[in-house]
């Protein structure tokens, strides 16, 4: 077992599985992949293989790459199962669920050789290849056997794949039927219905096909205390622990589901227990505009205010962030990245917002930028941002990326927030009794940071005026020089001031030599396989230091400092976060080799190794 | 809305206080920076006026506004209240975001004709679909004023600009769209009649959803020539009033036995009234379908008609009712209220797990 | 004469005047400030006072500093007169026109000793200093005398000073007659009223004032062949030389009058003579969106396409930016720069949208920038980015300012572009008919840039499907990584290749040594100054390499390597220009140091020579 | 417009072709990617007849559109044209633009309720304000199809969604709202509803300005359920036509003997016609308030009525007339014409110095 591995396992055997792979026994370590048509049900289908996988204790991943589309298009599922933890996407597929006539060409001839196959058997005459393990199944008879009404037969056909790969890969059918009663709660129909489909697909695999049991998944214990959630879900618990009141969203793939399990949370947990009534509001926004208006009007008059989007709004949300900035109003945006520029591909995975994000508006302007890897931290920086926005009084973003929020992820259970919820410097009319004074923007503490007063506040001190506009420190309106830079100033140290509160850069690898490694957000467990992988393989791998938001820490520099060469390693073409950190430490700048990786796939532990070398060579 | 004490206003020789115990000044803002004579100006001491009479507490208020000389003005009156200057055409959803966040506040809502009606068009609709709470007052010059002069989307076909150029294009009518939107209290006023403009503004005060005043309000310094439709002169020429409009508080005694033929009176949440007295016209502004013909025969036959154009009750709640929220701010809810127990984390991670 | 001064003179005197004024004749050399109200209409009074000294063939430049606001606030207006062509703005005043009873305090407390002062009587009670040279003018009683008219007087009376001032500089009574007519044009009654005004200005000084003649205008040779024009003029010109066809815009203070100009313009030379029929089309938008979107429609269209905007318009047209980069339509902004974040200084000015024009919109994006340093340039450019936009299909800025788009400056004439229009690589029907075949976006030239057809094209193969959405080369949607990552790739080889085609970074002052500058757009004046002064007074200066544009050429690498330290100045915060340059040459990064200037004004020698000692100390 | 040759339709056994000598096929665009059934591709379909039977040449069409499944179709449809899908709710401002930079072509645009309601509204508005010429349609499925099925702003009142959420809100009308801004020509109809839809297309395509036709057009994935006011049961039990709608070019015969108690005939520009039928209803298009009443009455008592709900003539001109171009598309002339002089540079020079 590898010093980094996430996962602690207890099966002995080594895997000699890399890069390359070798005819022996892949026992809990390969890679299964369901080429299927996107709305036709297969989901749930994947999530019931994933969780029996999970519930055998195996460490197992799944991603999701499916069209921008409704209905129609091919999309592919790929699980990995690896029984060190290192579930990063695998490229190479060992095991593939062949279902869909328009991509079963090119999805066989992509197969490395000896690969397994569970093939459509109306997809037969497809087949070209003589150097795969080819398992026909004839998905359209079975079906019919347990699934009476023609209109549902599409949909638990799917069930039936799940037997069949249960059968091939060991996995128990209990367990199959214990997801198959998770995954479809209180319907009771459905529960029986996919219960039979896959039963039928374990016992005719059973009867019908062979199994070399080269590909088998055999119980661990690694998933212990582990829950599964997506990204975005995480995000929402996040927020609804955070004590978030208000928020305004406008729908955008990868973002909608944030708002979508935030709701279902707050409408579930968030009703007054005597009255009913709601403890928060969530309102659909015509537009992105809009809904960081919301967003600004709410945390302006003294609300836990948040929006989620994804690249097209965040541009669109570019005017009022500035204003954000300037105003200095708390306020949250959650961007799920996705591929741009533009619409892009807008179910494929990416970081190619952060340099946006961090400039966005016009004018000299920074926002805070916080960087989850994983489920927990997504969950974790979701209260945080609220926290840190009220504080800071300022716009804070969370940058996830499609692939955390829309995959379904293994995590450690999520702790409850000991700390109470930061407001920030908020004076009260009995303070304002008190001191006697107010003035908005004064830097009183010496931070950056001054107070506010919210509307509604019953103290005739307490009113100021809030604008875009140059002003004083007393909040009236200026176009002096001095007031304008000493404003300005005031802002960049707080912008400073936000380093240490924000999460500290995590060692994750120690450095051996002079080489070091820099990634963050979903990266990061492409990258530690790799590491493990190239020091295994070539003995020899740079440490790495992985960034949970900016601005930067001294932690930084000192990171920079100690090393002669400092990989970046980012999920964007024009190295965004390597620009922040030119921008920032110009005298580390040419130790910084940005290694780019945009395709829009999760990023792969291969591609990574590849980089890596190459850059040694 | 306004906590009106119990107490009547003071008599003695010290400014005249009202309900809330305090007097004029304590409304006005800073003072006005906008061209002297602009129509803009005579609308915030109207609001000045309304705010008084209507005994709100400042602190109950937040100012909100756009860009433009007209959203300027949040700053020139109400002082101690908060106020919010946002970016251009953009309040709706600021005032929206307020709302939520504290439902408990009136929000007083100063625009422009560009501000609302050009680049705000959309999130103004929408914020009146959604039924937002707010006095919104729109200062309607037909002009761009702060950025010298340029039509705006409210601007009559055939007027000109002061160098000349010629609006080929229909004017848009807020008013019209407004009630096509749903929004049930729909007025039009100029910012020289001062009476009928009080008391229009004292209604959409005490509006419990979105109210609209579009008043029609001079540049002085860009719209104010010959060929100008919104100019001093052509709005007091053409100025036609629909009735003549009363706003009765709810403390005052209200005499029942006004004539019915010659008067229409339109309840307003808690107890208040705006009675409205028929002058030439026979008009019933609760008819949705009337509203849009008036305006739209106004637009035909350029006609300036001010007054309420329309109002009904019994379109959708208003955006805090139809999110049922608690009775407090959620901006100030304490944390025992908006973080669920360590107990329901507990059980969601169990049902992940 | 200094060896880069920009106007060759003849007066043999040479001047030592420079940041500490000496008690000796300020021949043609010194600064005068006219401190009012706005909305007053002494900019006509300003315009004749410079015009007036421009006549009399000596270098001047005229910055007005005036409020977000159209009547009532106070503004100020300098002219700076300087033999040896320095114009940058000097913030010393040697005579202070005080006529604002709101500044007057202030205005009187900030000259410095033994200035000149001419003062409205009814302000003598401000007076509080005896260390200056006051002349009293009761310019109530005088206008009274020449302006019967009560409710034209306060505007008259501006011209009243210009008589006074016209006749302590000794400014001769002609020009300012000549320049009279020139600012009034045709208006009989206003040029006879305004003369008279002026003239009993004049005179009543003359009999009444006291002249030490310490402050002088003396007539010179340096304007032969010069125009008078702002650089929003400037612009407009280039456009219309530029042969635009398609405006959209929506009004934003300081961009305004490009649009403005460029309409008076086009509707006086671009009617068909026959026809009488416009060759153009300029529509006022409802917002920058909606302006960006009729420019990208029309430009994909076919069309020569601007609009022109601000740092809040910049923000709101993000989404459009990224469109316009990947789908790859020609488009040109002109944003003319003014004080941000946020609403900011609406009437300040600034170089503080660069890296966010650069970065515009979500996702890998870059756009070139043209950065104009004087009205020639605007000019040039403004014609250029239309070529440039259809050369390189794409969104170009060009990146004014607001010191520059609504000063008047001097400026040599501007040359009738030789060169025919680029208008890129469009296929005809009958280059479609010979190649009989057409992909949108493949890269048949391998510069990066594909070709397009035009909508209205008659022939079978000239439709394609333009979107934000992955595309193949053939224009078909797609979301396979290869497709998206050559794209991606073309797409930034593309951007490079523009760097060739942008405008050369000029080397305006050579270094003697190891220590370079570099500065773009209007620091040039004070930059050139300041050089001048450093090398004067401490002999010893940096090179000054000046940057026209992004992305940057070869010659600015070679700048970088050349030199051990490249100080950077910028209109900004936070540095960024510095951020884009250390982006692309990291190994130079720390050579770069930002000198920063932000407080709204235009940048000035002195504040430059001061930062400069500082870096050397 | 088509340019129609005056060669009739071959009638060889080859396809048949139409006026521009192409046939069916040719009007075609790529396979839909659309969920099986979507009320989409049934609209798709029509284009594809009108363009055809219109006589099109499709290098003077310009298809645009925003984003959403509705805004993809435009890929479906007229294969050989220029296409060009947006972004989001502002394809109105694309369409201005290419409509200035050639009012040659016929801009075809599609878009949703989503982005012509939601986030495109004020665009939307203000391109017909403005009378851009375009046929615009909106696939007005009451949800966002793409992003799964939230509400849009097409959503009535009291519909729920497929999870069982309802709707709080009036759902916005864009015909109402298109004849407030002086639409000339609004119609609404039903995908369902091939013969009307189909002549209500041509009418719209031949027209010269802004032509709306808003298509309820069934999500089958996200808004075909029990609850929905846009499912096809809904739309096919509901609908109720206001009259029989033919289109009749101007080669074709024009029969004036129509009884002119029962029709209503409209004239296009180039000599075609529409002519109205009388149903059930006595309706006359013209009367811009009764179209508005017509709406609002529909909207209160949820009736679903179809058809050319409002034509009149003289309003605004096209956006091109107002700014008087030259005949030639501004996107092809000359250097020649769009390059002043030196002369003219050298006067300028000189009045400036
Ligand atoms: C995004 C943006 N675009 C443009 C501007 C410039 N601008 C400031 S005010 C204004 C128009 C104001 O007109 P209106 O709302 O009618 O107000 P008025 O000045 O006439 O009272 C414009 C275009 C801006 N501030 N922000
Ligand atoms: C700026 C922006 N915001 C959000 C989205 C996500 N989005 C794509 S389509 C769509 C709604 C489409 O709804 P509609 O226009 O009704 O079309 P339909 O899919 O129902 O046909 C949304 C919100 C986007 N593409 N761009
Ligand atoms: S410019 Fe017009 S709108 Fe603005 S302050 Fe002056 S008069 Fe009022
Ligand atoms: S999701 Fe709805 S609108 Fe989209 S394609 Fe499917 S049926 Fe049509
Ligand atoms: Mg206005
Ligand atoms: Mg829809």
């Amino acid at each position: 077992m590898s010093a980094i591995a996430p996962t602690p396992t207890s099966i002995p055997a080594p895997s000699a599985h890399g890069a390359f792979p070798v005819p022996q026994p892949l026992l809990n370590d390969f890679v299964l992949t369901v080429a299927t048509v996107n709305g036709s049900g297969s989901q749930s289908a994947n999530a019931v293989l994933f969780r029996a996988i999970f519930q055998m204790g195996v460490p197992v991943s799944g991603k999701s790459i499916f069209p921008s589309n409704i209905q129609g298009l091919p999309t592919w599922y790929t699980l990995r199962v690896n029984k060190e933890g290192w579930i990063a996407r695998r490229a190479d597929v060992d095991l593939l669920v062949a279902l869909n006539p328009e991509s079963v060409a090119e999805d066989l001839r992509a197969l490395p050789s000896g690969a397994s196959v569970i093939l459509h058997s109306d997809l037969k005459s497809m087949l070209k290849r003589d150097d795969l393990k080819v398992h026909i199944v004839p998905f359209g008879e079975l079906v019919a056997q347990v699934c009476p009404e023609v209109r549902l037969r599409k949909l638990v056909s799917n069930m039936v794949y799940v037997g069949v790969v249960g059968w091939l890969l060991g996995i128990e059918l209990e367990e199959i039927q214990k997801a198959i009663v998770q995954q479809f709660g209180k319907k009771s129909k459905a529960i029986e219905l996919n219960r039979n489909a896959a039963n039928l697909g374990y016992n005719w695999s059973a009867e019908h096909l062979q199994n070399d049991r080269m590909l088998q998944i055999r119980r661990m214990d690694a998933n212990r205390g582990k829950i599964l959630i997506e990204g975005n879900a995480a995000c929402s618990l996040g927020f609804l622990f955070g004590g978030v009141t208000v928020v305004g969203w406008y729908p955008i793939t990868p973002s909608s589901s944030v708002i979508d399990n935030l709701a279902a949370l707050l409408s579930r947990y968030r009703h007054d227990p005597e009255t009913g009534k709601a403890t928060y509001a969530v309102v659909q926004a015509e537009d992105e505009i809009a809904a960081i208006g919301f967003v600004l009007g709410a945390g302006w008059a003294g609300a836990r205010a948040m929006t989620a989007t994804s690249g097209p709004g965040i541009s669109l949300m570019a005017e009022m962030a500035g204003l954000a900035y300037f105003a200095e109003i708390p306020a949250v945006i959650v961007d799920v990245q996705r591929v741009g520029p533009s619409t892009g591909l807008p179910t494929r995975t990416g970081q190619q917002d952060i340099l946006k994000a961090h400039f966005l508006s016009h004018g000299d302007c920074r926002h805070p930028l916080l960087i989850p890897a994983d489920p927990k931290e997504a969950y974790e920086f979701a209260a945080l941002s609220l926290d840190l926005a009220e504080r800071l009084q300022t716009l804070v973003f969370l940058m996830s990326d499609l692939d955390l929020g829309m995959n379904l992820w293994s995590a450690p259970r999520f702790a409850y927030p000991e700390k109470p919820m930061d407001r920030g410097k908020v004076l009260s009319a009995a303070d304002l009794e008190r001191l006697k004074k107010f003035e908005r923007y004064r830097d009183v503490d010496g931070d950056g940071i001054p107070y506010r007063t919210l509307p509604g506040t019953r103290h005739p001190l307490a009113g100021y005026f809030t604008r875009g506009t140059g002003h004083t420190p007393a909040a009236t309106y200026s176009e002096k020089t001095a007031d304008w830079t000493e404003n300005l100033d005031r802002l960049a140290k707080k912008f400073r001031a936000a380093a240490d509160l924000l999460p500290a850069p995590v060692v994750e690898v120690e450095s051996k030599g002079d080489v070091g490694l820099i990634a963050y957000g979903t990266s990061d467990m492409a990258v530690k396989e790799a590491l493990d992988l190239l020091r295994r393989e070539d003995g020899d791998a740079p440490g790495y230091l992985r960034l949970r938001g900016v601005p930067f820490s001294d932690a930084v520099r000192r990171y920079l400092e100690r090393h002669r060469i400092v990989h970046v390693v980012e999920q964007n073409r024009d190295a965004q976060l390597t620009t922040l950190l030119r921008m920032d430490f110009p005298e580390f700048a040419s130790r910084l080799r940005p290694l780019l990786h945009y395709d829009g796939m999760p990023l792969d532990a291969k591609s990574v190794v590849q980089k890596l070398r190459q850059a040694r060579a | 809305m306004p906590s009106a004490p119990a107490t009547p206003p003071a008599t003695a020789k010290a400014p005249a206080l009202n309900r809330a115990g305090l007097p004029l000044t304590a409304y006005r803002g800073l003072p006005s920076t906008l061209c002297s004579g602009c129509g803009h100006d005579a609308i915030t001491n109207m609001i000045i006026r309304a705010s008084f009479e209507m005994n709100l507490e400042p602190a109950q208020v937040a100012k909100l506004s756009g860009i433009g000389c007209s959203s300027k003005t949040a700053a020139y009156f109400l002082n101690q209240s908060h106020g919010f200057n946002g970016v251009h055409g953009r309040m709706a959803a600021i005032a929206t975001g307020v709302n939520l966040a504290n439902h408990t506040l009136l929000n007083i809502g100063v625009s422009g004709d560009g501000d609302t009606a050009s680049i705000g068009l959309g999130q103004f609709l929408h914020m009146v679909r959604r039924n937002v709470r707010i006095c919104y007052i729109i200062e309607n010059n037909g002009v761009y004023g702060l950025t010298k002069g340029q039509f705006s989307a409210t601007a009559d076909k055939g007027s000109t600009l002061k160098r000349g150029e010629v609006n080929e294009m229909d004017p848009i009518d807020a008013c019209a769209l407004a009630i096509e939107m749903g929004c049930e209290y729909v007025a039009r006023s100029f910012s020289g009649d001062q009476k009928q403009l009080l008391n229009l503004l004292k209604g959409a005060m005490r509006y419990d959803g979105t109210a609209l005043v579009d008043v029609v309000s001079p540049c002085i310094t860009f719209n104010n020539h010959e060929g100008s439709t919104k100019s001093y002169k052509f709005a007091k020429e053409r100025e036609e009033a629909l009735h003549d409009v009363t706003y009765v508080p709810d403390y005052e005694p209200f005499f029942a036995d006004y004539d019915h033929g010659q008067t229409h009176t339109i309840d307003l949440p808690d107890g208040a009234r705006i009675v409205l007295k028929k002058l030439d016209r026979d008009y019933d502004p609760s008819d949705r379908v009337r509203a849009l013909e008036l305006l739209s025969r106004a637009r035909d036959e350029h006609l300036f008609l001010t007054g309420l154009i329309y109002h009904h009750k019994g379109g959708p709640k208003p955006l805090t009712k139809q999110k049922k929220l608690v009775a407090e701010p959620l901006a100030t809810l304490p944390q025992s209220r908006t973080r669920p127990s360590r107990e329901v984390l507990e059980s969601i991670m169990d049902s992940l797990s």
